[in-house]
């Protein structure tokens, strides 16, 4: 038996033993997503111990060094975790934009001291973290940020506003970009630093979107104090770090067209909406549209799973991401005008028990954010333009 | 045929429509509605005011009360309220109320209810939806006469206004089967009777709609001939789409216009974002698509007010060309807004709001590209 | 009676009298199409009639005025013509730029030697006009055009190059774009001038298309003499004449995705290649496609009727005409295509008597030019964003 | 399942086969061959070659002669010949030939045909189409048994070098009703046998096809089962089909590239026309979809190279998105040229005209798109 092959064995056997039954259902709602932090209330016993279960062994974030609390697996055995975790459909113990972002920053980025202040306490759930980067009036002119942080010796003092910042009052730390020098180009004179929310002079409030939730805050810094120890990276040169954070954010956002485990495709739905004649969707209309998205989406995934396998087998990715992004966001936008209009009036009743409360026509409104946030579309298009067409 | 544009009345009343929409059933009122959880859904003063400028009789003879400015007539007012997202009974009574009645009722009844209808004392609803797709062959909601009156029993949906309907004008099969057009017969029963149950339901866009469950309740009577309904039916829904395509226009044309003035005054990386082609070449296909929509619903307009043979598929076309511009034009709307576009504290989200459920409500485009393409032979 | 209809009386019964049967059906190949001039070859006597009594009354240019030969009439007597014209499914007696672009022009802008000397003879189809616009390596940049028209005194001497001339080869005289003015911003210091295509110096090579067809050429000027008596309007003026007459060219191009008299709809057509089933296209998939097409196609046409409403009733006509160019060439490619996907290997041949010489396809790939001739799809969307919606 | 990346070795074909043709079959031979009107359609010498390179047998086991490297192999070819416009009988021999014999032949028909093939001493052509649009369904061509062997009636076409092939291949009915699946017969017919007309027709590609029409011509023998050929039809034509989505990539792919190299160089208005932000983002969007049809492609070849299950799926998606996505290529291809697209002398053109009777042969986007849907259960 290879390595690999035992790793599969123990882990299968692992994983049977110690994830509990009601964490292998699927996440269906934003309560069943354990995102862990100071103030997280737990849905369950069962979705607390499975955290700590899975934070123990560091696989929350397999594949990080063992020294900092991760699982220490190489890129075969995180695939075979992953593999296993779906075979019984394990659900994801954490979703941290710790694990997913910030992390992984600092890991390639950061001093030893923020790897072994911050890495271990995102690999066991226990500080949740949110993301300082868009400021009102900004837009996709993310280089253009106004937040000042003024050099006062061992420290600076943050001046400034943020917006967009996912989840930021219920999160325990912020990545947040400011600009440490005025006087240069607008991309250089930018540096990544670290706070604590519970700092003097950080204020939240949460954006109300067209959905009717909230995911989104705007942030006030006032005077705020940040060590000179918590920049990561260097001085005025957060840039090359944020624009690394971008593209991970893209990749992640851009899979957001895929149909998760244990829900209904597409054409499941549309077959149970509108019912066959002679083995066809009943409706013409809508078997024309909905065949052409099920061929675009399907090349999508494909087109996910190649880009994996190029990276794999060492050929450039290139700028793959912002054609992820632009495509995956737009598939999606299409998926969930299509679900509205399959259901008729129930898609379109926004409260109700007996309407989910409106999770149908909520879902269609925030996926038209999907092609705005972590860049516009219009953005991912300027960037292929430019980066990989060379047309300037 | 009438040349394809307003007369002199017609572009009087729009220009009647415009200002008193814009000052007292604005944006701002639909959001004190919904913040407010207003239980009527409209404001009952600025439907009595409407009512007052002649509004709510459009559609009616002006021997039964009304001023028979005819459908290109609401159409101006439709496209108004589009614009202002303006929430009143108009669709339900003054449109599908007054049609019905003036299409099939009697004598009597056309006395009586138009009247009422014209001077605001009755407010109708058209019950006709099952499914929750638009089918209106697919009616399985039964009437059994009983004695000199008849007997409902059935659900309906997506009932505009039904909440707050003092009648209901109620499609139920009277013989026949479920998909079958003979045997439907359209019935008035009171909402307050025994039997009916009305659930409101809150729709995406905080406008007026329901759910009713007929058990055993009493219809007041007969709309039109036993059994002979859905020929009525087909026409009354015609001139809804009509107006629902006309308010579409609206939709998308306000839509449009913040966008192009958002473009022109939001700026990034040091210029106004109205500069990037990109969005320039997209702004300016949206303003051709919009240019043919008003083309397509002044002529279903002008259909209905001729009588004209090829109404429904005039119809067809105004309500599937205008259903699937606004939803572009509200799409790039958000959009081209970037993230303000998402909050709900800019308006442009609320045309997007607005725009599903009026393309949604008696057909969507898909819909209406296939009947369209039914009645052109193919 | 009124006058109006005594009008169409009249016409009426001269129509009957005086259009021959065979000018009655429908103009299907371009042989029956009837251009005129010095070397034009009558594809029949009734041809040669036609035009002939037509021309006499004036009426192959009916609104423009007796004493340039035209027909005097009114809007409203123009409107009756065409419609008792197209009562009886009658030809056009004549095509003519002649009519269509420079005519105008010259009524509107032009000395009362040049009507006279041009306007009857364009009335009459003995003279075939041809228009020199663009250049090689301008494209869409009309106003940057480099051929020169030196002051000779009483003539000037002209040397460039036309490209894109449509008919170049078989036409009489050129309307020719010059620059007489180098030293100005570029719009300025432009003049249209008018010279006979016998002139020493002209050449003329037709240019091959993709479609297999050569409708256009390049035209060469070596030291061609044009006398100044034949600049249109004032001399470095010609910009603004050139504007007018593109916006005439614009509505001509717009109009191509309309059915021809006698022509059959694209639906029956398409009922035709692809067969009914319980009264439905049997291919669902073109159905969904063709009845957005169809949708589209009706819009438009209404469109183009609204608009002509407006501008009698006296409403702004705007910039109209972009907007009209730019969807009518869009839809026109767009029905193309189905009309070749719907022959399937019928709409391939290229060559044979029973495939009509390739009608079909050669007409598809003919139709990709619409929407570049005449200003491109992209200068309309600028012409649209700009001067309509005041995006810069 | 393997990565959807290249081994090496076929990655070295596809070098090879890139460096071939560009070199022997670059797009000023098919100009060559339409200017001078050849008779065959492609050159003879060249294709010569190709079977010396071992490219006739990519699809034919190492024991009958062949190399045997696959699908996935033949696809970097097909994908380069798309790049280059390379006319040869590669499709109707060596895929569609060579994937009937293989799948369907006896013994001792495989050792004598598909030998023949590798060596380049037989040219085939398959003969399945009869309606304008594919349905290889539709067979109206009838085989009767007569003594040992069949006489053929019928008119087929869109019959790829069927005016220069040896033999053909010819579905026909020998038994059945006209859409029947059960009672398709493949049969084998010496091109040069009596009762065999055949017209060569120009395409708009200047490819080879042809009308073939059999008047009581006897066929040589059956190729598989009597009645059960619909079966191996079907097969054939997924082989096909994916050689054709891989050629439809290669079109795609160089009419993009010629495209961008041409926004890059040419100048308006003093800048380059790759300046513009409105035609950056359509090619950038183009780019997005290209990259698509990569990914569908490779898939489907690899699914044949493996016979799983879901092949015909994956085939469709290839077929109807490569087809979509060429299409849209080759038009923005021509539109971004500008008025020198529309010359014959400009090579971008021919990629359009090339591409149009790549989408139609074995069915376009509309028929993949409702087989990928049929398969998917809607």
């Amino acid at each position: 038996m290879t390595d690999l092959e035992q790793f599969r064995q123990e882990t299968r056997a692992w994983l049977e033993e110690n994830c509990p039954r009601s964490m292998r259902t699927p996440v269906l709602s934003a309560e069943d997503q354990c995102w862990g932090g100071r103030n997280f209330k737990f849905q369950s016993e069962d979705q607390r111990l499975w955290l700590e279960r899975m934070a123990e062994r560091g696989w929350t974030a397999p594949d990080w060094p063992t020294e900092y609390g991760g699982g220490g697996l190489s890129k075969e055995q995180v695939k075979v975790l992953r593999e296993e975790m779906d075979r019984i459909n394990a659900r994801p113990p954490l979703h941290s934009f710790g694990i997913w972002m910030i992390g992984p920053a600092i890991l390639k980025f950061g001093s030893e001291k923020l790897k072994q202040q911050h890495l271990p306490p995102i690999v066991r759930g226990e500080i949740r973290w949110c993301q300082g980067y868009s400021e009102p009036g900004a837009g996709s002119d993310l280089a253009g940020l106004q937040t000042k942080a003024v050099d006062q010796g061992d420290h600076f003092i943050v001046n400034g506003q943020k917006i967009w910042t996912s989840y930021a009052d219920k999160a325990d730390w912020m990545f947040c970009l400011v600009r440490t020098n005025p006087d240069v180009k607008k991309q250089l004179g930018i540096s990544l630093v670290l706070f604590d929310m519970e700092t003097p002079g950080v204020t939240t409030r949460p954006i109300k979107l067209i959905s009717g939730s909230s995911p989104f805050c705007e942030t006030f810094l006032e005077d705020v104090r940040v060590e000179k120890d918590q920049v990561v990276g260097e001085v005025d040169q957060g840039w090359t770090i944020a624009k690394y954070l971008l593209t991970h954010e893209r990749a992640m956002i851009g899979g957001f067209g895929r149909t998760a485990a244990g829900e209904k495709t597409l054409s499941e739905q549309a077959v149970e909406c509108l019912g066959l004649e002679d083995g066809r969707l009943a409706d013409d209309m809508f078997r024309a549209e909905l065949a052409r998205w099920d061929i675009d989406a399907k090349a999508f995934e494909l087109t996910n799973e190649r880009v994996t396998d190029e990276a794999k087998s060492g050929q450039g990715v290139g700028a793959a991401s912002a054609m992820l992004k632009y495509y995956g966001t737009e598939l999606n936008k299409r998926r969930q005008e299509m679900i509205v209009a399959m259901n008729g009036f129930d898609g379109l009743v926004f409260e109700g028990e007996q309407w989910d409360q409106g999770a149908v026509p909520r879902s269609m409104l925030r996926s038209k954010g999907n092609s705005i946030e972590g860049g516009t579309s219009e953005i991912q298009l300027n960037v292929i333009a430019r980066n990989i067409l060379g047309l300037v | 045929m009438t040349g394809l544009v307003l007369t002199e009345e017609q572009q009087m009343l729009k220009d009647a429509a415009k200002r008193f929409l814009q000052e007292r059933a604005p944006v701002a009122e639909l959001r004190r509605l919904r913040d407010e959880r207003d239980e009527t859904g409209f404001s009952r003063d600025t439907w009595a005011e409407m009512v007052d400028m002649g509004l709510a009789g459009t559609l009616i003879p002006e021997d039964f009360g009304g001023t028979g400015f005819g459908h290109v007539g609401m159409g101006q007012v439709f496209e108004e309220a589009g614009r202002n997202l303006s929430a009143s009974p108009l669709l339900s009574t003054a449109v599908l109320g007054a049609a019905a009645v003036n299409l099939a009722g009697n004598a009597e009844q056309k006395q009586a209810l138009l009247g009422a209808i014209a001077e605001g004392s009755l407010v109708t609803a058209l019950a006709a939806d099952e499914a929750p797709r638009h089918d209106p062959l697919k009616v399985e909601t039964r009437a059994e006469a009983e004695g000199d009156g008849y007997v409902v029993n059935g659900r309906k949906q997506f009932v505009v206004d039904g909440h707050v309907a003092d009648k209901l004008i109620v499609s139920a099969r009277t013989s026949g089967g479920s998909s079958d057009s003979e045997g439907i017969s359209l019935l008035l029963v009171d909402r307050e009777a025994d039997g009916v149950d009305v659930e409101r339901t809150i729709m995406m866009d905080n406008r007026n709609a329901a759910v009713v469950t007929f058990d055993n309740a009493r219809a007041e009577g007969l709309l039109g001939e036993e059994g002979k309904g859905y020929a009525v039916l087909e026409r009354v829904l015609d001139a809804g789409n009509a107006q629902l395509a006309a308010e579409l226009l609206g939709i998308a044309q306000e839509s449009f216009d913040r966008t192009v003035k958002y473009l022109q005054e939001r700026k990034q990386f040091g210029v106004t974002i109205g500069s990037f082609q990109g969005l320039q070449h997209r702004a300016a296909h949206l303003f051709s698509e919009i240019e043919l929509v008003k083309s397509v619903v002044i002529r279903a307009l002008q259909a209905l007010d001729e009588d004209a043979d090829d109404t429904p598929a005039l119809v067809s076309l105004a309500k599937a060309k205008a259903s699937e511009v606004a939803e572009l034009a509200t799409n790039e709307g958000v959009q081209m807004h970037g993230g303000m576009g998402m909050t709900d504290e800019f308006d442009i989200g609320l045309f997007l709001k607005r725009a599903r459920p009026v393309q949604q409500l008696f057909g969507d485009y898909r819909y209406h590209a296939s009947r369209y393409a039914r009645l052109n032979g193919y």
